[in-house]
């Protein structure tokens, strides 16, 4: 098995240069269709000279072609450049602003799978019945609640009225309650949805019949053998919704203040700060691309049949 | 169509030296390959029911898989009516297709349990459209459904609402949907009860009759290989070790393992059949991950000498019947097949 | 007739009863009806001996042996009837007692044994879940334990075939999975639905040897569905008949092969291949069963049966019995025997 | 009996004279779905919606956009100002009634395209790659995944200069945004299926890849998809909303129930009914698609249809069956 | 916290500074920290008279029409110990104005006028500039000093500077501490540590404050609920619609009279603004010298206005032509209702009017020249702020025929503009004041809309009286315990 992982492994990762040079093209000449943003780093007044001084010093007097090249030898040489607005190394700040993001994520994740687990096989177990209508409700309520709604309410009551947890922030543990909850939502009433899907049909195949005559409990039945074979959908939209939380979570990181890598890159493209967009869009595409690897390696660790599909 | 209209020289369907492998964990790490064919000659002529038996495991259902160009096999030839289906394309594989059909071992998987009886009955004519028009199907899925003995009223009943004897016969009308040439039957009778599998064997033998349809037939049934077959082919790891008329293999097996397999068979409920003493295989039941050298059932076979485990053995015609072939170094005399099996 | 005279031989009546069915019925909601899949069946199997259930295709012996086991569909209930495992009335008892029971007690053999195996999990570890379940072992040792099921099955290279799964095995040796599984934890009854059908004879015997060892190892009752008379005649101590829904004879296997008496069981038998001439046409039971769901009123083979008359379509024949064990639910059987 | 159903003739066997049951169809989705009060209820909740979408303009377009500058932020559950008034007036004193109504028109114009589109092409595609796998597998996913790790809030500036925001650019971003979603969610399931012996059956038949695709994979694949695209029908319609922000969302005067909860956000401690009310409008419409796409799952699974169908209650079979015990 | 929460005070911004760097210091999110905090300038500007006061420089006088002379503040020392002088005062404005950097305030302050300044003595310094400046040391207010030792040749991000704070630690995206200079020249502020953090959202920061996590928090919104902690101000920002005069129909006068009179000024406070602000007619607010108190908001008057354009259009003008509004989101809080008031008061005048909100950046592109081709008659929604108090901040930029932000401008105005800039004293005033109601009453390039007013909240512990500068220059030494 790990010969044919590691073969898989392998040629993901070569297959996933190639992705990631046309990841940077994208950001490099989207992001130079936005604007000059001499306007937004020169004074109201700035003379013809200081904009073209500007543009020197920061190569855009160059075509974009040539400004493409000379980026791709820097980042080759692991210089990412310099962020237009805080005159600092865009590697730092997108390094400094990265694990804040991801162990927000990776919490959130955590936590949505679990619950929606738990929750959308429960629904599942009994079709139609009072508890699959409760979660059907409750979770796409929960998907469909504005976040950034959610998070000032949970401000307003959480904080402000009951004077439980800290408004924002991230000292202590009392802060990561509000911005956990507020990226939960949706993932959570997303992943409920699709494992209820999913386990319906599991939980109705001949082996989950097999497994009872074993005399194996329900709770076996139902989180051991229908919810591995109900697990690909499952796992492709936690994947998909992983990759919005490490691209994005811009609402909570705003209104919490947590100094995450969604508020970093937004702020970049708000600012046309060039740079620290293009090491961050990087920096997350290598990210998300390993989290696809993860999550092939987990389909295929999942199920044989998709192995031996990408073995032979 | 050239291949149509050629004149029909040699048997319908050869295949030869077909050989095709598996990928399957050999331990905890690494994979190692699984020959489940390997190097199987075969012949079907028109008309002809070729029986088709051995051990479970042995490579049946993959040969059928490989004859229906399901998988591709890794090593040699099929050719029906002369030319090569691997070679085919666009409307030419799409006639082949009408052609050849299968009946699958497994009723359940095979039938999309999202289309009730009617749908997966009249599924093939979605793609040869011409064959049944639109108005006329559904009086033909009823007449399917009743040649296999269902009624019309479970047209529109779905795969798991059907006892597994049913579904079989699903699958059976579903094969017979497209007219086919040759039907590959993997097992179809084996979840039937006696009435029903008379009703379907007879079918198939009316067909036969009228239309000419050649039959693969597997079935771990000796019974109905004996009733249904003209010819018999068997199987042992993958190749296969002895064919013949069926008359032939079942009164004068050579391969000691058809002998052994013949004596397995349950005593018949007839006090009429002559009973015979049952030859217990001894010994590990080899793998087909690891076959044995040289004659791959010597490893079972009470006969094999020094020479059986340096070179396999080549198939030729035994008995002085050329159609009767088997693959061992010591066949087993005529004297010891047939009802001779009880005294040895 | 040795089958008959070996079956005679090991009848002992005292035996104590392993498993009583009693008026078993089943109903299965459809959205155009409710179809009375078994209806009011009662058998007994004795500690150490095996029951044959044969019968039409359709005729409801998956679903009684589902009862049984409590495995019905959501779709499926049982709506009367009482079943009694050695003493214990199964349908009194609550799920984890029932649980308790699964495997070390009343094991089942699925028909469906080609989609029965989970497909993501290795066949190793769904051959050591029992032993895991019930005897609370270790992975390792459970699948140790796997090890020697597969191998008793007769699977080659077991230890390393542990770790593969159910796809790439063909279909005879999931079948003998699926055996080693229902037996894993020696039950002392097993319901076995069409256990060998998909095996050469060769395995099949081996398996039903297997089932013989347990069957004295453990005085295990052994319910056996199948459509091969052969096997039945050879390995069975009893038979039922099922015709559509409902039991229409009773007795030891010999007897009842020997000189059957409903009018369906004679149809049955008259269609054994090889009895004619290679390529003659097969004798078989004209017309189709019922509809479950509207079974008509009396007997329910009425429609395809030749002595039928009009008693047969107002009064459902009961099954009556004689001395010898024999039942039989026909109001004119004496008739056919005679004719 | 037979209705000139030719399935359904039962010709003259014996068996089925007389007591013969009609062997009628199964009830019809129609049917079905009026026996469902809840799975009911949505559908009907869709349909206002969808008539307010409609019809709302006509009737009130005038109305949810007079400012009265003089009665702003006026609150909800009174009829002291009219039923206009009902659900408050805004800060700039239009009746948010009206508004939420009106904008029901635009929020669909933005979120059904966008989802279909993305739906369609993801869907077909993922099961396209899935299906045939090697290289168009790779290719696909690899695609994915660059438009997965693009901020979609950069190409949504890019449009905003490139060119000029309207209704169609704004549905070509967000649906090339969720084309991935699709994509890769289909190519898993339809991976799995492939192997299915069935689908080796229709191969038999010489049925074409496409036709395998259209017959048996996408029905099977489809439940999963319709429940991420209902889901995703909500998504778009936030999204849309943050655009709103960065000028390539919906310009005033049109209006969305995005766009009005994102105005609104900024007074939920003053006047919490301006975003509350359009954000209930975008959770009851995405719970009751969600209620009917669950619905609609198990009526188009045979394996699963009979819960909806046949009486709740394994109670009533045990209640029965201790009285038959009990005789 | 860091270190006794008694002894921190703690503000809550909108955003983290980009950069500490003192000549960015013109930067609203550089400038509020930096400025009079870590570094120091050589004058400073009293927000709420207009008057200078010595800060690094005790004495100034104009030795000759272009020449300036400053008298050092003595025994200063910056936060690395060194000392200050005229060396240091001379190299901090030859690298604000002089060096390649791309300095904001020279942009900012003093455009491409041409200036040298040497040091004279220890503590004497004069600036000599090319053209006579009567405000030079109102400029140099924006110069802040820093060592010798600072590189010329880029920016930094944690200057040294004079101020009685200096920068402590910095946890990016997270915090940033300054901690009291004992070594500081003037009075002992009161707080040892200032700590900074920042959330963009208003109703957040108001929070803050009101659960006691942070003292003082800027930049909120009236609903962003900051109840009785809440203190307004005017912030010297005047809000305004600027008129696009090139084109049809708003190169026509009665037309552009008509956008004045059409918008509800009041009814747009009162709303939008939530009673803060006040309705306004010149972007030049009170305290700015040049400011002219008789130029009164342009009264509603909707018929008048509806009246105007059918004038025009009986002129031939082409008022049916879709002007668009070019809006900016946040430039203001509610800026997108703000434009749908004027949207439709407009489209009630008879006008065509379309919004489009833009972020900062798209925005800029319409408010500097050169502007977008092809954009058609725009009506740009846009905010001034006089910072350095004084009318020739705003008049060439904003109305002059080649102002930076202009989109048209007269030669009279640019004339009467230019002799404003020349003249010192009570005639400044009147000057601009002269030129401010000739925009008003002949050119008409714009409509304007309020006085804008801020709110900062303050905690109950904490005495701070924000002014009109509050925004630019948050100085901590102005903050007080409250007992
Ligand atoms: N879910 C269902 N809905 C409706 N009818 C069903 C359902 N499941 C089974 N049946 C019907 O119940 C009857 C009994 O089925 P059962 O599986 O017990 O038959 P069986 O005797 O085991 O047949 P076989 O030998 O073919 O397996 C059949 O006629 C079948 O069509
Ligand atoms: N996809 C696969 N991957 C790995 N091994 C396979 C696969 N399919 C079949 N095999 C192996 O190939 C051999 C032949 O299998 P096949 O299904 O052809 O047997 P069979 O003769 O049909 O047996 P049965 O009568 O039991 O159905 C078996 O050892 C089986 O385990
Ligand atoms: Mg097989
Ligand atoms: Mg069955």
């Amino acid at each position: 098995m790990s010969d044919s992982m590691l073969v898989f492994l392998r040629r993901r990762i070569i297959s996933g240069a190639l992705p990631l040079l046309a990841v940077v093209l994208g950001v490099f000449f989207l992001a130079r269709l936005t604007g000059d943003p001499a306007n937004l780093y020169l004074p109201l007044s700035a003379t013809p000279e200081m904009r073209a001084e500007f543009a020197a010093r920061n190569g855009f007097d160059q075509p974009v072609a040539v400004q493409f090249l000379d980026y791709l030898s820097q980042i080759v040489r692991l210089d990412f450049g310099e962020s237009l607005r805080t005159a600092q190394p865009a590697a730092q700040a997108v390094l400094q602003a990265f694990p804040a993001t991801l162990q927000l994520a990776g919490a959130t994740m955590a936590i949505a799978v679990t619950a929606a687990v738990v929750v959308g096989s429960l629904a599942a177990y009994r079709p139609n019945s009072l508890a699959d209508r409760f979660a059907g409700l409750l979770s796409s309520a929960s998907a469909s609640v504005p976040d950034f709604w959610f998070a000032i309410m949970g401000v307003l009551v959480f904080a402000v009225t009951l004077n439980w947890l800290p408004t924002s922030g991230t000292d202590g543990m009392g802060a990561w309650v509000l911005p956990i909850a507020t990226l939960l939502i949706r993932p959570f009433g997303v992943l409920v949805q699709v494992v209820r899907g999913s386990m319906v049909s599991a939980l109705s195949a001949p082996y989950t019949r097999v497994a009872r005559s074993k005399g194996a409990d329900e709770k076996r039945v139902i989180f051991v053998h229908a919810l591995r074979n109900a697990a690909a959908p499952a796992l492709t939209v936690a994947g998909d919704l992983a990759v919005g939380l490490v691209n994005g979570a811009v609402v909570v990181e705003t209104i919490f203040g947590w100094p995450g890598i969604g508020k970093l890159m937004i702020d970049s493209i708000l600012q046309r700060d060039f740079a620290v967009l293009q090491a961050a869009v990087l920096l997350t595409a290598v990210t998300i691309f390993a989290l696809n690897i993860l999550i092939d390696a987990c389909y295929a660790l999942l199920d044989a049949r998709v192995r031996q599909g990408v073995a032979t | 169509m050239p291949e149509t209209t050629a004149p029909p020289v040699g048997p319908l369907l050869r295949a030869s030296g077909l050989t095709k492998s598996f990928r399957v964990p050999r331990s905890a790490s690494g994979s190692t390959s699984l020959r489940a064919l390997d190097g199987v000659d075969l012949t079907l002529d028109r008309g002809e029911t070729l029986g088709l038996v051995g051990e479970s495991g042995c490579g049946k259902s993959t040969l059928a898989r490989v004859l229906l160009m399901l998988e591709r096999p890794d090593r040699g030839t099929l050719s029906f009516d002369g030319t090569d289906p691997f070679a085919l394309r666009g409307k030419q594989l799409l006639a082949w297709r009408r052609r050849v059909q299968m009946v699958f071992q497994d009723p359940f998987a095979s039938l999309n349990p999202r289309l009730n009886a009617a749908e997966l009955i009249s599924e093939p004519w979605r793609t040869h459209r011409d064959l049944v028009p639109r108005r006329d199907r559904a009086e033909r899925v009823r007449r399917l459904l009743e040649m296999v003995g269902l009624r019309a009223g479970d047209a529109h009943r779905y795969p798991q609402e059907f006892s597994g004897g049913q579904r079989q016969r699903i699958g059976i009308a579903r094969a017979l949907a497209l007219d086919p040439d040759v039907i590959v039957c993997d097992e179809p009778v084996s979840a039937l009860d006696l009435s029903v599998q008379a009703q379907v064997l007879n079918l198939l033998a009316e067909l036969q009759a009228e239309l000419g349809v050649s039959y693969v037939f597997i079935s771990h049934d000796l019974s109905v290989v004996r009733h249904v077959a003209d010819r018999v082919a068997v199987m042992y790891l993958g190749g296969v070790v002895e064919t013949g008329s069926t008359e032939e293999i079942f009164t004068n097996p050579r391969h000691p393992y058809t002998a052994a397999l013949l004596s397995s068979a349950p005593s018949p409920l007839r006090s009429d059949a002559p009973s015979r003493e049952r030859i217990l295989l001894t010994g590990e039941v080899p793998s087909p991950v690891d076959p044995p050298s040289g004659c791959r059932f010597r490893t079972r076979c009470r006969h094999s000498e020094d020479l059986c485990s340096r070179t396999a053995p080549p198939v030729e015609a035994v008995s002085g019947d050329p159609a009767h072939t088997a693959a061992c170094h010591f066949p087993l005399g005529p004297a010891s097949a047939g009802s001779g099996a009880s005294g040895g | 007739m040795n089958a008959l005279r070996e079956s005679i031989h090991r009848t002992r009546p005292t035996d104590p009863a392993a498993m009583e069915v009693d008026g078993l019925s089943v109903d299965i909601r459809t959205p155009e009806g409710v179809a009375h899949a078994v209806r009011d069946v009662s058998f007994t199997v004795r500690s150490g001996r095996t029951l044959a259930l044969l019968g039409e295709s359709g005729c409801g012996k998956s679903m009684t042996a589902l009862a049984i086991a409590g495995l019905l569909d959501p779709v499926a209930d049982v709506v009367g009837g009482r079943i009694r495992l050695n003493g214990a009335d199964l349908l009194a008892l609550g799920a984890s007692e029932r649980r308790r029971l699964a495997g070390p007690e009343l094991a089942i053999v699925f028909q469906d044994a080609l989609t029965a195996l989970n497909p993501v999990f290795t066949v190793g570890a769904q051959l050591g879940e029992p032993f895991r379940i019930h005897e609370g072992l270790s992975r390792r040792a459970a699948r140790d334990r796997a090890v020697e099921l597969m191998e008793r099955v007769g699977i080659p290279e077991a230890r390393s075939r542990a770790g593969a799964y159910p796809h790439q095995f063909s279909g005879g040796m999931r079948q003998r999975l699926l055996i080693a599984m229902a037996v894993a934890l020696r039950p002392s009854v097993l319901l076995a639905d069409e256990p060998t059908t998909a095996l050469d004879v060769t395995v099949q015997a081996q398996i039903m040897e297997l089932l013989r060892d347990l069957r004295t190892e453990r005085d295990m009752a052994l319910v056996l569905i199948t459509h091969d008379l052969a096997v039945a005649a050879e390995h069975a101590d009893d038979v039922a008949v099922m015709y559509a829904g409902a039991i229409v004879e009773t007795g030891p296997i010999g007897e009842v092969f020997a000189a059957p008496r409903h009018p369906y069981t004679r149809g049955l038998l008259s269609s054994v291949p090889g009895g004619g001439r290679p390529g003659e046409p097969l004798r078989f039971i004209p017309g189709s069963p019922p509809d479950l769901r509207a079974v008509p009123s009396g007997c329910a083979f009425r429609s395809r049966c030749h002595l039928a008359r009009e008693r047969c379509a107002s009064h459902r024949p009961e099954l009556s019995g004689d001395e010898r064990g024999r039942t039989v639910a026909c109001h004119y059987w004496k008739e056919a025997t005679d004719a | 009996m037979t209705n000139g159903d030719p399935l359904s003739e039962t010709g003259d066997r014996p068996d089925q004279a007389g007591a013969a049951p009609p062997a009628a169809r199964p009830p019809r989705l129609f049917a079905l779905l009026l026996k469902d009060r809840v799975a009911c209820l949505a559908a009907l909740m869709l349909l206002a919606v969808a008539a307010c979408a409609v019809a709302g303009p006509f009737l009130l377009g005038d109305l949810a956009t007079r400012q009265n500058l003089h009665a702003v932020d006026l609150p909800p559950f009174t009829l002291d100002n009219g039923w206009a008034f009902v659900l408050g007036s805004d800060s700039l004193g239009r009746s948010v009634a009206a508004r939420l109504v009106v904008a029901a028109r635009t929020t669909f114009a933005v979120a059904v395209p966008a989802v279909l589109a993305s739906f369609v092409v993801g869907s077909a595609w993922g099961m396209w790659a899935g299906y045939h796998r090697g290289w168009r597998e790779s290719v696909s996913m690899r695609i994915a995944d660059v438009v997965l790790s693009f901020p979609s809030l950069l190409l949504a500036v890019v449009v905003l200069y490139v060119f000029s925001p309207s209704v169609a650019t704004l549905v070509l971003v967000l649906a090339i945004a969720r084309v991935p979603v699709y994509l890769r969610t289909a190519r898993a399931e339809s991976a799995e299926l492939r192997s299915r012996l069935f689908v080796d059956a229709a191969r038999t038949f010489g049925a074409r890849g496409g036709s395998i695709i259209r017959r048996h994979v996408a029905p099977t694949v489809m439940p999963t998809l319709i429940t991420v695209a209902t889901l995703d029908f909500c998504f778009v319609m936030l999204t849309e909303s943050s655009l709103s922000f960065l000028g390539i969302g919906i310009q005033p005067p049109d209006l969305s129930w995005g766009l009005m909860v994102a105005q609104g956000r900024q007074e939920l401690q003053t006047a919490w009914w301006i975003a509350v009310f359009p954000g209930l409008a975008i959770v009851m419409t995405t719970v009751s698609a969600t209620t009917l796409a669950s619905w609609a799952r198990l009526a188009t699974d045979p394996a699963q249809r009979w819960r909806l169908t046949v009486p709740r209650g394994r109670a009533r079979a045990t209640a029965r069956r201790a009285e038959e015990a009990g005789r | 916290g860091n270190g006794d929460a008694a002894d921190t005070i703690r503000i809550v911004l909108p955003e983290e500074p980009p950069t500490l760097e003192p000549c960015d210091a013109s930067l609203t999110a550089t400038g509020r920290v930096t400025r009079s905090n870590i570094t120091e300038a050589l004058t400073e500007r009293v927000p709420d008279t207009g008057e200078l006061e010595p800060a690094l420089a005790t004495d100034w006088e104009r030795t000759s029409d272009t020449t300036w002379t400053f008298t050092l503040r003595d025994g200063v020392t910056f936060h690395d110990g060194t000392a200050f002088d005229a060396e240091a005062a001379a190299f901090s404005i030859d690298r604000t104005v002089d060096s390649d950097i791309g300095c904001n305030v020279d942009g900012y302050v003093f455009g491409d006028g041409e200036l040298t300044a040497e040091a004279t003595g220890a503590t004497t310094l004069e600036v000599t500039t090319a053209e006579p400046d009567p405000i030079l040391p109102l400029r140099l207010s924006f110069v802040e000093v820093v060592p010798t030792s600072t590189s010329a040749e880029e920016k930094v991000r944690e200057p040294v500077g004079t101020g009685p704070y200096r920068v402590g630690t910095w946890e990016q995206g997270t915090s940033l501490t300054l901690e009291r200079y004992d070594g500081y020249w003037g009075e002992a502020p009161a707080y040892a540590t200032a700590r900074y953090v920042w959330r963009s959202e208003g109703s957040i920061r108001a929070a803050m404050v009101s659960q006691g996590e942070a003292d003082i928090a800027v930049g909120l919104a009236p609903e962003d609920g900051a109840g009785d902690f809440a203190v307004e101000f005017p912030n010297n920002e005047t809000s305004y619609m600027r008129m696009d005069a090139t084109q049809e129909p708003l190169d026509d006068l009665r037309v552009r009279q008509a956008v004045n009179h059409a918008i509800d000024k009041e009814g747009l406070v009162s709303s939008v603004f939530a009673g803060l602000g006040e309705p306004a007619g010149q972007v030049v607010p009170e305290g700015v010298t040049g400011h002219n108190p008789d130029i009164g908001a342009w009264p509603h008057d909707p018929e008048r206005a509806a009246a105007l354009v059918e004038e025009a259009r009986a002129d031939g003008v082409a008022v049916d032509t879709t002007i668009t509004i070019i809006g900016r989101n946040g430039i203001y809080p509610r800026a997108s209702e703000a434009m749908e008031v004027v949207q439709s008061s407009l489209i009630e005048a008879g006008l065509d009017v379309e919004i489009q909100m833009l972020d900062v950046n798209a925005w800029l592109e319409y408010l500097l020249r050169p502007f977008p081709a092809d954009a058609g008659p725009t009506l740009l929604q846009a905010q001034h702020g006089n910072q350095a108090g004084d009318a020739a901040f705003t008049m060439e930029q904003i109305y002059g025929s080649e102002g930076a932000q202009s989109s048209y401008g007269t030669r009279t105005l640019d004339e009467l503009t230019q002799a404003a800039e020349r003249a010192q004293g009570e005639e400044r005033q009147e000057a601009f004041a002269d030129a401010l109601a000739h925009q008003n009453d002949e050119v008409v390039r714009d409509a304007v809309l309020a006085h804008m007013t801020g709110i900062m909240a303050v905690a109950t512990n904490v005495s701070y009286t924000p002014n009109s500068a509050t925004n630019d220059e948050l100085r901590l030494r102005e903050m007080q315990r409250n007992d």
